[in-house]
């Protein structure tokens, strides 16, 4: 069967019709009748099938253009000229498949550690995909940020009504602060809009720009952007929401929600203001840099777990950005492909990483309602199996060859070199912390004497927490030995888009 | 033969995953019994490597198994590069690695982790084989790494044990600052090479020396210097070369297989390997040669000298390792890379040899390790004492055994390696190897008498039942016994001189000590009964004799030095205070750094004052501005008023 | 006086006749029967609603003399402004029944009101504006002091008429100065006298405007003329809150557009200034002073205060695409707004006003559904996609920016960043905290129905939003 | 002889003598209600002055439409007066300040 005219919109609108579903036929008022159970299923299911008509994309995708593909153009505001304009091409794609690979195990992982309102809970976890694959999709601007800001809703609920104690401290944070980075982006995008008299993409991409407007644009850009992925010092609302949140949001907020920062880089400032980019490259990569180490040192002294990994995430998400811009650096031809696509690796890989490390904290947490390092301790002596899982997430967090988290920031450091032996000095300093603030936790949690009866009584993984985590591993395994298949997705795209910045738009 | 190489690398590997995910179904003899069926299949299959490429005169291979990922014109894949270099260390490594496996039997047999161990084991002896085979730094990095990976895991395999879990974290993070210069020089060798395969960056070598690399503005650095040196980090970190050695010794918190294994014969001795595999770059820069020789002779010299107050059995033996991969290292620096390896080759034997052999005396004393708490086991345990006599006499490079061919030579080499020229270098290289001949002898037969004569200071209870241990102990001493006396006899001459290593060893003429050797080698005959005229033989029989003098003729006399030079003594009791450094040092401050920038830097300044900051003074104002809401008709009109007039005066003086 | 004239005022009329009817039919009712005065005013609306259809004019048709205007402008807004008015007595009926308020007065007013607005929005002279202003505003004062029991209503009401009073005062003077200087009062002949004579735009007109202007701002609620506004919209019932929210923002947008565009668009550069000062001062004192509230009315009020300072920015463009955007906010945040009132309706019971925003804690738990209306309704105000708020906002940045003035774009999202706080503080109540009383809301069916549609509008009509900013460009474009 | 300005100025003394009432009385609510008619008055004034002046009747035409509607207004004023009195037993513009912030 062939659909692949319209994969996108089906990727999109079928999870959010499942969230609807969920809605309507969602009993919450009393959890444990059947229809919540049919509710769990209905989710499972919406999210699996999501999933695996995102397999057939793959199978359809070509690697061998840089153009969109899949792409679908309907005219939607014709007042302001602005279509439902869909399309992916080596960037978007790889995202999306993490998008969908992701939210089924999300669900899984939810299945009945949510006691409170669980068909809103998935539900608003359905609606979310679908708005998630939305901003990768979206080729015309206007839709792109339509879908950018709706996102923000369902997680400003999920961890506001499912989150922790200082939930609605963290989940306003969480809110405002994007809210505050993203207007600035429309007002660019207006800004746009008013020279091109179109919100497409591809029109903002082609329009000549002068330098201050172009740095102007960066700037308003740089906000949108940072503070999703990211950076330093705009990162602060990350450690609170990521903390707050119930697992399922920590993941999708580190798995998915962070790469759109990312992938707005690569999106929209590298193509539309690449003098901008140049202006600023060295302040981002700085900022990327100040991101390894500083949080490196931060993460070191968390006593959360959640905390911790949250900290991590912002380091490694420090790589991504660092690969991006690290083009106008490098003198000689070679490299800054290299840093781009280490970048889009550590996407991806990261995406998967502390995705398993929440949901290892998840299982901890489900069992002894805590998450401070200091309650654990010799865990390894009651639940083997997760401990397994845990220390091999644990080294793909510190970056280890054979685990996906080293393919990104290899390339990154690789290329970092080349443009300045500094650049890749402070990158590389990761290996060092990296281990040290992942592994000391490692020591802290797993390892050693039982700490206390309650450690001494949990009980190892049970099937549903197994399959999750395997399936995760395995994925980590896989991009670790043999990143060929998503790094050549993106090669294509990413030598277009690096000669697409390389030339000048004054 | 490719298929023999795949199967070399996998078999361990898949008995590994058989093992640790099946373990409990298998079983204990599932376990150890596949696991060792792998890797004597890949011994074997090493062995037969080794043959054909030795006698057999097969051509080296580069051949490439998958690939990896190829983005922006850099090939990034893994393969297999045998050539004979390669085939000795997987030799090498296969069998000690074989050796290992069976002893096991015998040293864990009533471990609960039995399945995990041989898993582990198994998996460390694929990531060994995959690091010896690479024919790329992507692999080898991948299998520098996954030793350090298995080597932390099999560290902290008593987990509870707060030593354990305490020395793995420490070896790994210490490995990880080797590493990260690792990382570093790899990262250069893309920049100036553009590739990341052997054959390709060797073949370019010479460019990249020919350029300059302005790390600190203004001063131009050679590029070569700097990727040796950066890649030489690496090796420091794992061969344990001062300052990165500290690890080490903390890992005999690890059960005696692994010391045996990876902390004396293999993974340790990874850094001398890769250093010798890229002799075509090394030998591009003589500063790093001499940056080599002198870290080397450093830690030849003062580890050796740390080894005489240690009391762990254990430990003594570690330290006595850290010397040896210093020796090995001063060959490196002197471009001897063929005595560097012999003389890990030959190590390897009568270290493995000399842990196991430990590791027997500690079964029989019921994890006994301390050799205060020993003596007089000589009755008790014949095979382990004749097998240890043999590993030591070896280690001090006794005439005739393993570690004289090895380690004569290559003081020889440093002696002759002139063009250090004579300053201080070649001296401190020199010096230090030589004297450290005395250093090795003292510490290594001070320990066998504690152990092995003198009167038996364990208790009674323990003594009653000591004996020696089981077959499966006893049978790997003795096979690696064999080797470590007599393989020098029959390889010195093919390995150092006839130019064995071929092509995998590049050695700029100039630098050419072993060349320059071999023309006066006249056999190892010739070299054993030139032996007693070396300056060597005497420094070493002098040190086993001051042993014999202080630790069984007059055993007070310890006692009363260390009370005459107790500032001495306590320097080296106390590791020169490196452990201190390390810990109280950079530990201590990365973490107060840490907290320091969390709490002022993330809490205080931008979340404090800026983010939270500007939302209270938004709620403050309100606050303030609702005031003006008083509630009064006439402050309502009032401020109507004063809009009016705003308007107004706005319209006289602006327009 | 042609027939033309009294075909293109006959709606008036008619409501006019109307009111009348009910007004009288009303007196024969007595109390259990009220509903008959509702169902009649219903009637009225529709009748007049449908007049309003059947006699829309092709393009702009000038009666009485050019005191009297039809225009599309005057369609829509009249056609809004009647649907409003129905929507407010929908919402209303149950509540005021249940507080024993149900008098024919509520809806006779109500209708009154309507009448003004409808005379103001089809005004093209000063003296008809004026009369129709008058029209709405006694109305309002007695509708906000409906409630003859109640102490608070009586003193916003009281404020209400004061300052009321005083503004449209200013309003005259300013009009009496305008008509001094010009010599009329139809916007028209205003016009062209000042393009015929650039003498006359100096320091006696501008000095006219002035007053005209704050006569405008008060209409609107912007600061500093908007200290009334809290007050009354906390004060009044809520029902009448909601009327006062709705509609009559529609009369006072076609108040400005009539005046300062029609009448004096020559003085553009003039005035624009003027309102510029204004509705930058609405936007922050709006949006910063409503955090501190705790009464959702007078919360919402704020919020409308900031609201206004988007449309009075629209409306300071000056340009084709400023007006279009000042309709289209006006219109969609109307729509909003009665949601939201419609709500708090809901929310209060016989003898219990909900009207603090800790009675919104736990809706959730209570009936998610409209918690969910409520969210809506509160994101669209905030001007999250994909609600209608947002392509209100959306237009008027884009209107300021293409005017090129960047620094007010910037100001504008700034600002709706601060209020987003408070509005997401009424989802945080309704989702995040648990309930203080379990009571499932009531309302009957059509309320329910209606308050779902004016939720569900809200997305709706921002997920094709194409439509009516196509109309309201036409509009703004048939102004010329 | 004298002339519009003079007129202006009167009504515009006028207008800024009733605003001030408002805003400074401070006790009756009556005398606010006054100050409202004197307001209108002024505007009257003007109106009257500026149609003189120009010799156009359409102000004097608004002067009586502003009449009636103010009487209008005084009594919605009044009326409101009332209830207020009747909840409050208090007509004093100083405590009529239950809502404010």
């Amino acid at each position: 069967m062939d659909f692949s005219q319209n994969i996108l919109s089906i990727l999109i609108w079928l999870p959010i019709a499942g969230g609807l579903l969920l809605l309507a036929i969602g009993d919450d008022n009393d959890v444990q009748s059947s229809r919540s159970m049919t509710m769990r299923i209905v989710a499972l299911g919406m999210s699996a099938l999501t999933f695996i008509v995102s397999i057939a994309l793959y199978k359809w995708f070509d690697n061998g253009t840089s153009a969109m593909q899949f792409v679908e153009r309907v005219s939607w505001i014709p007042a302001l000229d602005v279509y439902y304009y869909l399309g992916i091409d080596g960037i978007s794609a790889p995202l999306i498949l993490l998008t969908t690979f992701i939210t089924p195990l999300v669900v899984i992982a939810g299945w009945d550690s949510i006691k409170v309102r669980p068909a809103q809970y998935f539900a608003a976890f359905l609606i979310l995909e679908g708005l998630m694959i939305g901003v990768f999709a979206a080729l015309d601007g206007l839709l792109f940020y339509v879908f950018w800001e709706a996102m923000l809703v369902p997680m400003f609920l999920i961890i506001g009504v499912w989150g922790g104690a200082r939930r609605i401290y963290a989940t306003l944070k969480f809110f405002l602060y994007t809210f505050l980075g993203s207007v600035l982006m429309l007002v660019a995008f207006i800004y746009l809009y008013g020279l091109t008299g179109s919100f497409d993409l591809f029109e903002f991409m082609n329009v000549p720009l002068g330098m201050t407007a172009q740095r102007l644009i960066f700037i308003a850009f740089l906000l949108a952007f940072a503070v999703k992925v990211p950076m330093w010092p705009v990162h602060t609302w990350l450690p609170d929401a990521h903390v707050e949140a119930p697992t399922g949001g920590s993941v999708i907020l580190a798995a998915i929600m962070l790469k759109m920062g990312g992938y707005g880089f690569v999106r929209l400032s590298l193509p539309i203001v690449p003098d901008g980019s140049a202006y600023f490259a060295g302040l981002i990569i700085a900022l990327s840099l100040i991101a390894i180490v500083y949080i490196g040192f931060v993460a070191l002294m968390q006593k959360d777990m959640k905390k911790l990994i949250a900290y991590s995430s912002i380091a490694h998400m420090g790589f991504v950005t660092l690969g991006f811009f690290l083009l106008w650096s490098i003198s000689s031809g070679t490299g800054a492909g290299l840093g781009a696509t280490g970048g889009m690796v550590q996407m991806v890989s990261h995406g998967l990483i502390s995705g398993a490390m929440f949901l290892c904290v998840g299982v901890l947490y489900d069992r002894m309602h805590s998450r401070q390092i200091a309650d654990y301790g010799g865990v390894a002596n009651t639940m083997p199996k997760f401990a397994a899982f845990m220390v091999l997430f644990s080294m793909a967090n510190a970056g280890l060859p054979g685990t996906s988290g080293f393919v990104g920031e290899f390339m990154v450091i690789i290329a970092s070199f080349k443009a300045n032996f500094w650049y890749a000095f402070l990158a590389a300093t990761t290996l060092v912390l990296g281990a040290a603030y992942t592994l000391w936790m490692v020591k802290r949690v797993i390892y050693g004497e039982v700490a206390n009866d309650k450690v001494a009584d949990l009980e190892d993984l049970n099937q549903r927490e197994f399959f999750v985590l395997a399936v995760l591993a395995f994925a980590v395994l896989l991009i670790g030995l043999w990143p060929a298949p998503l790094v050549d997705m993106m090669n294509v795209t990413i030598e277009h888009l690096m000669q697409q910045i390389g030339q000048s738009k004054l | 033969m490719y298929n023999y190489y795949l199967a070399i690398v996998l078999a361990p590997l898949a008995a590994a995953i058989v093992a640790g995910l099946f373990g409990s179904t298998i079983g204990r003899a599932g376990a150890h019994w596949i696991t060792i069926v792998a890797v004597g299949v890949s011994c074997a299959l090493s062995l037969l490597v080794l043959n054909n490429m030795f006698w057999g005169g097969y051509e080296s291979e580069n051949i490439s198994v998958y690939t990896w990922a190829v983005t922006d014109g850099l090939r990034m894949e893994v393969g297999f590069l045998v050539d004979r270099l390669t085939a000795l260390m997987m030799a090498v490594v296969t069998f000690v690695s074989l050796m290992v496996h069976v002893y096991t039997i015998g040293y864990m047999h009533d471990d609960p982790g039995y399945q995990r161990f041989f898993s582990y084991i198994s998996l460390f002896t694929f990531s060994m084989l995959m690091l010896v085979m690479s024919n790329n730094f992507l692999q080898l990095f991948f299998g520098w790494e996954a030793v350090g990976l298995m080597s932390y895991l099999l560290i902290g395999f008593w987990f509870k044990r707060e030593s354990a879990i305490f020395a793995n974290l420490k070896a790994f993070l210490v490995n990880r600052v080797g590493d990260f210069g690792f990382i570093l020089g790899i990262a250069g060798v893309v920049m100036f090479t553009g590739s990341l395969d052997y054959a390709e960056v060797f073949a370019s070598a010479d460019s990249v020396a020919a350029q300059n690399i302005e790390v600190f503005s203004g001063s131009p650095w050679n590029a070569m210097t700097l990727v040796c040196i950066l890649l030489f980090i690496g090796a420091m970190g794992k061969s344990a070369q001062a300052p990165l050695h500290v690890w080490l010794p903390d890992s005999m918190a690890g059960p005696t297989p692994i010391s045996a294994l990876i902390h004396a014969a293999t993974m340790v001795t990874a850094g001398i390997f890769m250093v010798a595999r890229m002799s075509p770059l090394f030998e591009l820069s003589e500063t790093a040669l001499a940056v080599v020789i002198v870290i080397g002779a450093i830690t030849a010299f003062f580890t050796g000298l740390l080894g005489i107050v240690q009391n762990d059995i254990k430990r003594v033996i570690a330290y006595s390792t850290l010397s040896q991969l210093g020796y090995m290292t001063v060959a490196l620096g002197a471009s001897a890379y063929g005595a560097a390896i012999f003389h890990l080759m030959t190590h390897a034997f009568f270290k493995a040899l000399l842990f196991l052999a430990a590791g027997s005396v500690i079964i029989a004393l019921h994890h006994e390790q301390d050799i205060r708490k020993m003596g007089g086991l000589r009755k008790y345990m014949p095979i382990t004492y004749w097998t240890a006599l043999i590993g030591s006499l070896a280690l001090i490079g006794f005439p005739g055994s393993s570690g004289f061919f090895s380690k004569d030579l290559l003081i020889e080499a440093v002696r002759e390696s002139h063009w250090h020229g004579q300053g201080a270098v070649y001296w401190i290289a020199y010096l230090s190897v030589l004297l450290g001949v005395f250093v090795t002898a003292l510490y290594s037969f001070r320990m066998f008498f504690l152990v092995f004569h003198g009167e038996e200071r364990m208790d009674a209870e323990t003594r009653s039942h000591v004996h020696e241990t089981s077959a499966v102990v006893t049978v790997p001493l003795i096979l690696l016994a064999i080797p470590s006396a007599a393989i020098g006899w029959f390889t010195v001459q093919d390995v150092l001189f006839d130019n064995y290593f071929g092509d995998s060893i590049v050695v700029n003429s100039a630098h050419d000590v072993l060349g320059h050797m071999g023309e006066a080698f006249h056999g190892s005959m010739a070299l054993f009964l030139h032996s007693v005229q070396t300056p060597v033989f005497w420094l070493a029989a002098a040190g086993a004799f001051t042993a014999w003098f202080l630790y069984l003729k007059r055993p007070d006399i310890p006692a009363t030095i260390k009370d005459r030079v107790s500032g001495l003594y306590n320097l080296l009791d106390r590791k020169y205070y490196m452990d201190d450094l390390y810990i109280k040092g950079f530990a201590a401050g990365g973490r107060s750094i840490g907290n320091m920038l969390w709490h002022v830097g993330d809490e205080v300044v931008i979340d404090g004052l800026i983010v939270n900051g500007t939302a209270n003074t938004i709620g403050k104002l309100a606050g303030v501005m609702r005031q003006i809401q008083t509630g009064y008709l006439y402050t309502y009109a009032f401020a109507m008023i004063i809009g009016l007039t705003m308007l107004l005066s706005w319209l006289i003086w602006f327009r | 006086m042609e027939l033309t004239d009294y075909i293109s005022a006959a709606p008036e009329m008619t409501l006019l006749g109307l009111i009348c009817v009910v007004l009288i039919a009303d007196l024969f009712v007595e109390d259990e029967r009220r509903m008959l005065t509702f169902w009649m005013s219903i009637a009225a609306l529709v009748i007049t609603g449908w007049s309003l259809l059947a006699t829309a004019p092709v393009d702009r048709v000038v009666v009485f003399s050019g005191s009297y205007v039809s225009d599309p402008l005057s369609q829509i807004l009249k056609i809004t402004a009647v649907g409003f008015v129905a929507l407010a007595f929908l919402y209303a009926r149950d509540y005021l029944r249940a507080n024993g308020l149900h008098k024919g007065e509520f809806y006779t007013l109500g209708l009154f009101g309507l009448l003004g607005m409808m005379i103001m929005i089809s005004a093209n002279s000063l003296l008809t504006m004026y009369l129709g202003l008058e029209t709405l505003a006694l109305s309002l004062y007695a509708l906000v002091a409906i409630d003859r029991d109640n102490a608070t209503s009586a003193e916003s009401a009281m404020k209400y008429f004061v300052l009321g009073a005083i503004a449209s005062g200013a309003l005259l003077y300013g009009i009496s100065w305008i008509y001094g200087v010009t010599g009329t009062l139809k916007f028209e002949e205003i016009a062209t006298a000042i393009a015929a004579d650039p003498g006359l735009n100096s320091l006696p007109l501008w000095f006219g405007l002035a007053f005209v202007i704050v006569g405008i701002a008060f209409k609107f609620g912007a600061v500093p003329f908007h200290m009334w506004l809290p007050d009354v919209y906390q004060g009044a019932r809520t029902p009448v809150t909601l009327y006062l929210a709705s509609a009559p923002k529609l009369a006072a947008l076609a108040l400005t557009l009539r005046i300062l565009v029609d009448g004096l668009g020559g003085l553009h550069d003039v005035w624009s200034d003027m309102i510029m000062v204004v509705a930058v001062l609405s936007l922050l004192v709006g949006n910063v002073i409503a955090i501190a509230q705790t009464n959702i009315k007078r919360m919402l009020g704020y919020s409308t205060i900031a609201h206004v300072g988007f449309i009075l920015l629209a409306v300071f463009c000056g340009t084709d695409k400023g007006y279009a955007a000042a309709l289209f906010y006006t219109l969609t945040y109307i729509v909003a707004a009665a949601g939201a009132f419609g709500i708090v309706i809901l929310l209060s019971r016989r003898g219990f006003e909900a009207d603090n925003i800790s009675d919104f804690k736990g809706l959730n738990a209570r009936s998610p559904w409209f918690a969910l209306m409520m969210m809506f309704l509160m994101l669209s105000f905030t001007g999250v996609p994909p609600f209608i708020g947002f392509f209100g906002k959306l237009n008027v940045i884009d209107a300021v920016l293409s005017s090129g003035y960047t620094g007010l774009a910037i100001l504008m999202v700034l600002a709706a960043v601060v209020g987003a706080f408070y509005y997401l503080r009424v989802i945080w109540y309704m989702y995040f905290e648990p309930a203080e009383d379990q009571a499932v809301l009531q309302a009957s069916p059509d309320t329910r129905l209606l308050l779902s549609a004016n939720g569900v509008a809200v997305l709706a009509l921002g997920i094709v939003p194409g439509w009516l900013w196509a109309l309201c460009t036409q509009i703004a474009l048939s102004m010329r | 002889m004298i002339g519009l300005q003079h007129y202006l100025t009167i009504s515009a003394m006028l207008f800024v003598l009733s605003i001030a009432g408002i805003v400074i009385n401070r006790r009756n609510l009556i005398l606010l209600l006054m100050c409202i008619e004197l307001m209108l008055l002024a505007v009257n004034f003007n109106f009257i002055a500026f149609s003189r002046h120009l010799g156009d009747d359409t102000g004097q035409v608004f002067v009586f439409f502003i009449l009636t509607v103010a009487a209008a207004e005084a009594a919605i004023g009044l009326a409101i007066l009332v209830v207020l009195f009747r909840n409050r037993r208090s007509i004093n513009v100083q405590e009529l300040n239950t809502m404010k912030g």
